[in-house]
């Protein structure tokens, strides 16, 4: 319950709630469509950076387990997504792959809350971690694609496509590349840009996003409370699955929290326009509401300190 | 010196920009300019935000190409993605440029 | 297939989107499509920068609707803001969207 | 009430922003309306991106001075520069503003 | 003399005086209006996170006379400049009601000029000065509505609504409220980019600010000189009264300088678009012209350092 | 060679390469507009601000000789880029001057790289070189116009209008003349926004540069491949040169290293606008692909590493 408290009263956090509370109350609040845009482009790129150095810190055999646990949770979680959406959410076969697709990828800035709440947890982690984010964003989706087994002519290579040169993907693993070919020493020179300042550009990224969330939640009454339901079990189902596993093959345990709240959280950038392009009759109402709606804010608020003080038993119970 | 042109304005999703630039290549156009734009209709749904506000597009065509265009984009775009479109007819000065693809 | 419809053209300080997007939906509109633009005119005052540039609202009605706004609009703004607008005739394929508001 | 007036519409590279206004000015015109625009055309040559984006004017004048706006535009621009310009025909409420020059 | 020389000779200052110059010799010099938006934004919720900061390290026995003050300065000097900008000024009852409202209300750029000479100085300060900046915000531009008496059907409701809601309110409180629940230890995470490089982002705000500044002075002229006197006398007026209070309330010679430069300045953001909602017939020439094109660059150039003098002057006398 | 590998291996370098891979495989990527003019006019005004505040640190007698010194050079080398591209290039007239008037000016992105390559080799620079930069803007640009002989009426006036009230000198020296009034101790207070993560707005900065780049090279082929070897002539001949000279006048090794760099540059900011102005029956399709196409990238890559071991030579032989 602590825990629960400490990681909702943070800057990051609190921003978010000021965006919903500024919709809330018709505040005429508006970030400009350029500076959100521009904010992407610094965070994305910042994090693949900061993923690429700590690469380049790894040994391939620290990586192997992780990345290979990584795509079988990126191949698995759509599936499971998908019956539980289709079964239980009583959604047609488009929609629950649509849908599915988003649960499969990943949600940066989820990932990012959960670094911190670990870093404030004093919870050691591990340094490959947005590596694995990288790996994470790409199977989901075309998993949730194939499962729609239909698509427009040329649909599912158009959105292969839109997925691999999508600037999200493409600034994230750019980001990476150029972290892990300069390493550390070289990347301190632009580290009061991409690193120091980064959480607060966050705050402002969640200001807007808390905002785009409320027109979204708004239309929670229209999902139903199926979808509610599903919007908290899935994360919870993928994440405690992931948190386990992660500390199966040895992560630390600040780490393999942060690998649970990663595969529990749904994509709401990359995911969408690749499904929009591949499944252009599925309803944005639906996966946008879910993802950024429903499971962003639970994983914000209570997904990441369930992870972690899961991960917690889990590594002591382990040793 | 003036000639009777159509212009062809397109309200469309950011998502789309490369779809109807080629759409719009392939019926002949010369050129269009591009706003950044934001809008509310009757279903207000678009991808995310991170793929930019929705595009106008407007493209100065001859009068018998702006039906097909308008058709096209119909049929291609519209069961499934906010897209509105309508013509205006317009004077330009110089037109060979649009008709004839010269300088 | 093709709907003879009016476009509003309304240019008008950021400080009031809210109150005509208020007004264009009293008149039955459907939709409507804005930019951000910068411009000179006789007055030229604005509240300040930081209320964001001049908006430029687009509105496809029927012809009927269209006369009522724009009166509308200038019985509301132009004694003490600085609005402009104007009329285009234009035509739209599918039209009922606009018409009927239907999707 | 509704006057007759004709709207001219420029799209220009941003680095001749004050030369088209100057243009403008001379011609009588009471106001105009910029929009930030990319495109492509037939030549697509710019100074550079530093310089801005394209824009777009617009200007509502009488019928008779749009003529020889978009002659003198042409005339001007046309030979060196990536510069379109095309009339549309428009109503007006209250149009005096623009022809006499009053608020 | 020396002080006013090491007041005008800073970055900030000089990026103002570059703004000016940029549109005298006709430089195409442009800030694009969405990053001006951004710079805002960003400016508002910093102001509003280093306050809550302060708020949270305060005690309410210290708060309570400065607030009691703030609020019945906020009330009287609407007031007082309203009879002087009817008197001496000859304006109509409506234009003299929104400038009052303007000069009711606060310039957050000249109260962080303000928080600069103090620290340059090296005098003292108050931490709890970003709180009062809030609170000052609002009732001076209620008092100046009232004043008009008439206003649009539901016009003064409007304003307090657009007031409230209003961004730039909206963003200085929820910075506030932030700020004050988290505390320093967690908005130390996002200090580099709220705290360090603020003056920075100020630089070039003002750049922008100078550049407006320049087409309002254009149009001083048209005022005529009774305007310009009471541009000038009005924050002498205002701060030098409240400075004295300041100190009589007991608070440091710094913090008392920087609570005078507050109540001394007029409004150029949160004002100007409360007035023109509900006093639309008011003529913002006049009271843009003013605010931004007299009262803000004289207190930036002579206000500031007179207060701290003053300030310094008093404190001495009372100990 | 090392050297080189070294060069090439920076995160301002790889966001460069970036942005040209992003447009080779179609990415969607883009930098809105808005975002890339906010970002030149902070570039601009931080590089004169650190500028300033070197020259107020150097003394007159220091600084006559590297001054004269580049004016010499601003005159000379856009003449021997005239006549070789009208000889060599089969260049028109117009072609000549317009182009001869980008390869006289100077590109601060290739200064500031090389100003970095001289740090990470650990070599001695001199501080008022930023300074020689603004003063190496303009004659270039000027004696380029002259060239051209013919040129529209007024056109060299409003050229020369457009240059210096021009944005980007407009910026350079205002930043350069608060920096020199307020010296070190003052731009202090905004040095975390302008001097700390100036090199990672770079890179993003790059990262849009690359993309333009990359338009322009697909022009490449249509220029014929003279173009393409003055492209990479002409800088290794100013270059040389300058570094030759500067090492003769007495700069530090790093500093004369630089200073070839910045002579053998040609400008892609200031110079085009000018002569679009001046000269616009000149082929933008010409000197924007020499400049931006192949002179830059030719310098990031090739120049600047070669400039600095040529410079290390000369320092050696002479002492
Ligand atoms: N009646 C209208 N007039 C002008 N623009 C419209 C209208 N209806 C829709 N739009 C534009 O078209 C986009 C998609 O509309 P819709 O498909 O109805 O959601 C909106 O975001 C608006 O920008
Ligand atoms: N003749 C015109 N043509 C196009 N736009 C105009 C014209 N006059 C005014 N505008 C636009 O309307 C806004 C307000 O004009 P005004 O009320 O005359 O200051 C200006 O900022 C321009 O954007
Ligand atoms: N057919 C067209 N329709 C609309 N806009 C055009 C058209 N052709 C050119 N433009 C615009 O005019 C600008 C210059 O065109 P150009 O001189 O052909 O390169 C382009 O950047 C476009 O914004
Ligand atoms: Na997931
Ligand atoms: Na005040
Ligand atoms: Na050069």
């Amino acid at each position: 319950m602590d825990l629960l408290i400490q990681n909702l009263i943070s800057p990051v956090v609190l921003a978010f709630v000021l965006g919903l509370v500024a919709r809330w109350i018709k505040s005429d609040l508006e970030i400009p469509s350029a500076i959100y845009q521009g904010m992407s482009v610094y965070l994305l790129f910042a994090i693949g950076l900061k993923g690429g150095v700590s690469l380049s810190e790894s040994t391939l055999a620290e990586l192997a387990a992780p990345a290979a646990l990584t795509i079988v949770l990126g191949v698995l979680t759509p599936v499971s997504a998908f019956f539980l959406l289709r079964g239980f959410g009583r959604l047609s076969r488009i929609d629950a792959a649509a849908t599915a697709a988003h649960y499969g990828s990943v949600s940066a800035v989820t990932f990012i809350a959960a670094l911190e709440a670990v870093r404030l947890a004093g919870m050691p982690s591990n340094g490959y971690l947005t590596a694995l984010l990288a790996v994470l964003e790409v199977p989901g989706i075309i998993v949730g694609l194939l499962l729609a087994r239909q698509s427009r002519a040329g649909g599912v290579k158009a959105a292969l496509h839109e997925v691999i040169t999508g600037k999200s993907i493409f600034l994230m693993i750019g980001g990476l590349v150029i972290g892990a070919l300069c390493g550390a020493a070289k990347v301190d020179s632009v580290a009061p840009f991409f690193i120091t300042p980064f959480k607060g550009v966050l705050c402002i990224f969640l200001l807007e996003l808390g905002m785009v969330a409320a027109s979204r939640m708004s239309d929670i009454r229209k999902a139903g409370w199926r979808m509610i339901v599903l919007g908290c079990a899935l994360p919870l189902l993928h994440g405690a699955v992931a948190t386990a596993a992660a500390v199966g093959v040895g992560m630390a345990s600040g780490g393999a929290a942060v690998f649970g709240a990663m595969v529990g959280s749904a994509s709401y950038i990359a995911a969408p326009a690749a499904v929009r392009i591949a499944l252009p009759q599925a309803s944005p109402g639906i996966y946008l509401t879910l993802s950024l709606g429903v499971t962003f804010p639970f994983n914000l608020c209570v997904g990441i300190p369930l992870f972690l003080k899961l991960s917690e038993i889990l590594t002591t119970l382990k040793s | 010196m003036k000639v009777p042109l159509t212009l062809v304005t397109i309200v469309i999703e950011g998502l789309l920009k490369d779809q109807l630039i080629q759409l719009l290549r392939r019926h002949g156009a010369t050129g269009f300019t591009i706003t950044r734009t934001e809008g509310a209709g009757s279903r207000g749904v678009r991808a995310s935000d991170w793929e930019g506000p929705n595009l106008r597009f407007e493209c100065i065509v001859s009068r018998e190409s702006a039906d097909p265009i308008l058709e096209d984009v119909a049929r291609t775009f519209f069961e499934n993605y906010s897209v509105i479109g309508w013509l205006t007819e317009v004077s330009v000065v110089r037109g060979t440029k649009f008709t004839s693809g010269g300088g």
